[in-house]
């Protein structure tokens, strides 16, 4: 393991890959958080970005977590939190829910990964025989955001996330557009990944040794704002 | 008008081994009082069609804590670690399909369509022994549509010719349901005379019973 | 044609037919009706037998057309009349209507049609090169619906519309079960048309000249009640 | 915050050759002042995707009247004999789709679906040229998904957000044709400020600009 990464707690980790996803959105974008760390990101977005959060369960305006001592049991997100509603927000059911999610209606999605590769593969809802606790919302959205955003902790308990192929089931196949760790910024072309950003404390060295899939170096690369 | 019975009533019109969908996403909008019911009446070999099955012995969660259940279609049963303990020991067959096109194969019985052509799933192992078709270069998969004997749905407001409205997220699977099953039950917290007719979200003639969710 | 037609009015024709018809309905049936005559069978069906109509243009339970001075122009049915909801009504778009009327939701659907046979075909959509006003809903219905009631005159200008096999462009196969004229009643089985009931001021020779079809003739045949 | 537009600079975005969706059954939930700024505008060749062509110069009859349509895509068109008589005498093309193809086939697209597969038609001359496929014993018409750049849609109440709520009868084709176009102008009776979130029967995403209806 890199020494800086004892540099962070799991905190901080977790931050700095909010905050950098928090980045991507354009004023207006209806986007849609996966449960955990995704939904962190929503702390970091700016108001005035008016970004949209779409919640699969029959939200479109889900705002920040309640509060308040009693909770309405009729309103929540797709964690299953009690969540309080914006302004302009509006509820509908799920078949709604996904037409809006598959019909290509959500300009971004970001959400987490047991595995991603090169190829834009995503495994994100099952390990054989372990861990299995169904794709939900995950493969619908997926194929229908505009762009998927993967973000997660680099590696997990020192094991490669980031492989040359997939081996787990996918949750769908070349869908995703970037990849967001708390080391590094991918960028998922035809060509395969794309090295965009670097957390300044690591070096490039150590991102490839953690990194399972060959990568290219953009021209470009700079350090990831923290 | 449509027939306000008893929970006790409504639920004994269920046998062993039928099929149910429950609506609900986790403990929202879900149906609690008819589920009460069912696990008091100790249904058998049940078919559960639902997004979930909730939390660990709450709503959707006691049926399967009381093993009442035979096979379960759902979308996600992460939240409930009984569920993936019955299946990993054999007790329950579990059959995994995504959110989206659960509700699309549910609609599609109650629309009256042949089935579903998804996007969703191509390239994963969903796509195994599945019919696929090509649509112009692109690759989708055929879902058959997904009825039952039963629907156990839930409704903010219900009118008594079975109008039912909903407030805040709890619609989710209970507006399909309603269209796709033999017999539908549904559990209200408000029973009214007549909802404005611009608030209803199922329309009436889907509804065959109505039950008062009491406050507890 | 035969001398008995001349005692009838085309008022007292539809009044015949339209009356037969409602006496088809169960308590608490869903029913769409057809524009024109089907539309008259509303007002012969008693308000006890909480028969509930629908209209595909997104109402369920359309009540008597609007006679005030100023209609609200919003609530139409799908005839495009100005209709007094019922209570216990709701408004809906097309897509949950035809989910109602292709689903499987309607109970009985009366339509005119412009020639019936033995097969449970019915066309009424068009006459190539002369009347295509379109198929509109009534494909959906026709398919849909658990019951297919046609209403029509017996002859139109003297010309057959129980035809052996119809030559018109068919608006569905197989689906009509029951044929209300002003002379009699068939049912249609998987055996062909079966006479059940007849107009007592026609003969049943009359029945045959006029029916381009064969027909077996029900050994409990009766008297249509007027 | 959607954009509140004048007519003109929402129809003014619709270039000649486009295909437009307006919602409407007859008069009812038609946009009537966006259908007269098209025809004032004068946009040519349209593929115009509608319910029916209403009566001779009224609302949509007024796009058939002005011969601003080359194709045509309806359900029914027996109440404007205009759109009859254009047909015939070859100005333009027609094709007549059923009401519950045509609202699948617009749902289809707005949901990202591969198409529809239905019943309806089977047997008849709409079967010509058509997939057909057979499941459990039944024959289906496959239909393909049907979008167009523009849809021209009605809503009672508006709000800034883009959500809209309907009166009445006049939901139909509104709700999917606002799901399946690229640019969504709705017109309204009403804008308010923030709409009751359980009364909104279209997400206000959907929704690009807004066009008030001045009261004549």
């Amino acid at each position: 393991m890199p020494v800086a990464q004892n540099l962070m707690t799991k905190e901080k980790i977790r931050e700095i890959i909010a905050k950098r996803a928090a980045r991507e959105f354009k004023r207006g974008d209806v986007v849609t958080l996966g449960i955990g760390l995704p939904t962190e990101v929503a702390n970091y977005v700016p108001d005035e970005t008016r970004v949209i959060f779409q919640s699969e369960n029959g939200l479109l305006g889900a705002g920040r977590l309640h509060k308040g001592e009693r909770p309405d049991p009729r309103i929540i997100n797709a964690g299953g939190a009690y969540v309080e509603p914006t302004m302009g927000c509006c509820f509908y059911d799920t078949l709604m829910a996904f037409t809006i999610m598959r019909g290509g209606h959500i300009d971004a999605t970001v959400l987490g990964a047991l595995q991603v590769d090169g190829f834009g593969n995503i495994a994100s809802w099952m390990i054989p025989n372990k861990f299995v606790p169904g794709m939900g919302g995950s493969m619908d959205l997926v194929v229908g955001s505009k762009r998927v955003i993967v973000v997660m902790e680099h590696t997990s308990k020192g094991q490669i996330k980031i492989v040359q192929k997939c081996d787990l089931p996918l949750t769908a196949r070349g869908e995703v557009d970037l990849i967001i760790t708390e080391r590094c910024v991918f960028d998922v072309d035809k060509n395969g990944l794309l090295l965009k950003e670097i957390n300044p404390i690591f070096s490039l060295d150590e991102i490839k040794a953690s990194t399972g899939a060959d990568f290219r170096v953009s021209s470009e690369l700079c350090e990831m704002v923290l | 008008m449509k027939k306000v019975v008893s929970v006790h009533d409504a639920i004994e019109l269920i046998k062993d081994g039928a099929s149910i969908m429950i609506g609900g996403f986790l403990s929202c909008g879900t149906p609690d009082k008819l589920i009460d019911e069912l696990v008091k009446q100790g249904k058998k070999n049940l078919t559960m069609i639902c997004n979930d099955t909730s939390y660990p012995n709450t709503d959707k969660g006691k049926i399967i804590a009381n093993k009442l259940v035979k096979k379960l279609i759902a979308a996600h049963i992460g939240t409930n670690p009984d569920t993936g303990a019955q299946m990993h020991n054999g007790e329950i067959e579990v059959e995994l399909i995504p959110m989206g096109t659960l509700v699309e194969k549910i609609r599609a019985k109650g629309a009256g369509l042949g089935g579903v052509l998804t996007q969703t799933g191509v390239g994963t192992i969903l796509e195994e022994n599945k019919e696929t078709i090509e649509i112009e270069g692109k690759k989708f998969i055929f879902e058959k549509p997904l009825g039952a004997d039963f629907a156990l749905i839930y409704g903010t407001k219900v009118d008594s010719f079975g109008n039912v409205a909903f407030y805040g997220t709890t619609r989710n699977f209970n507006t399909v349901m309603a269209t796709a099953a033999d017999t539908v039950i549904v559990q209200a917290d408000e029973i009214v005379e007549c909802l404005d007719p611009n608030d209803v979200v199922i329309p009436g003639l889907f509804v065959d019973y109505i039950v008062k969710r009491e406050e507890v």
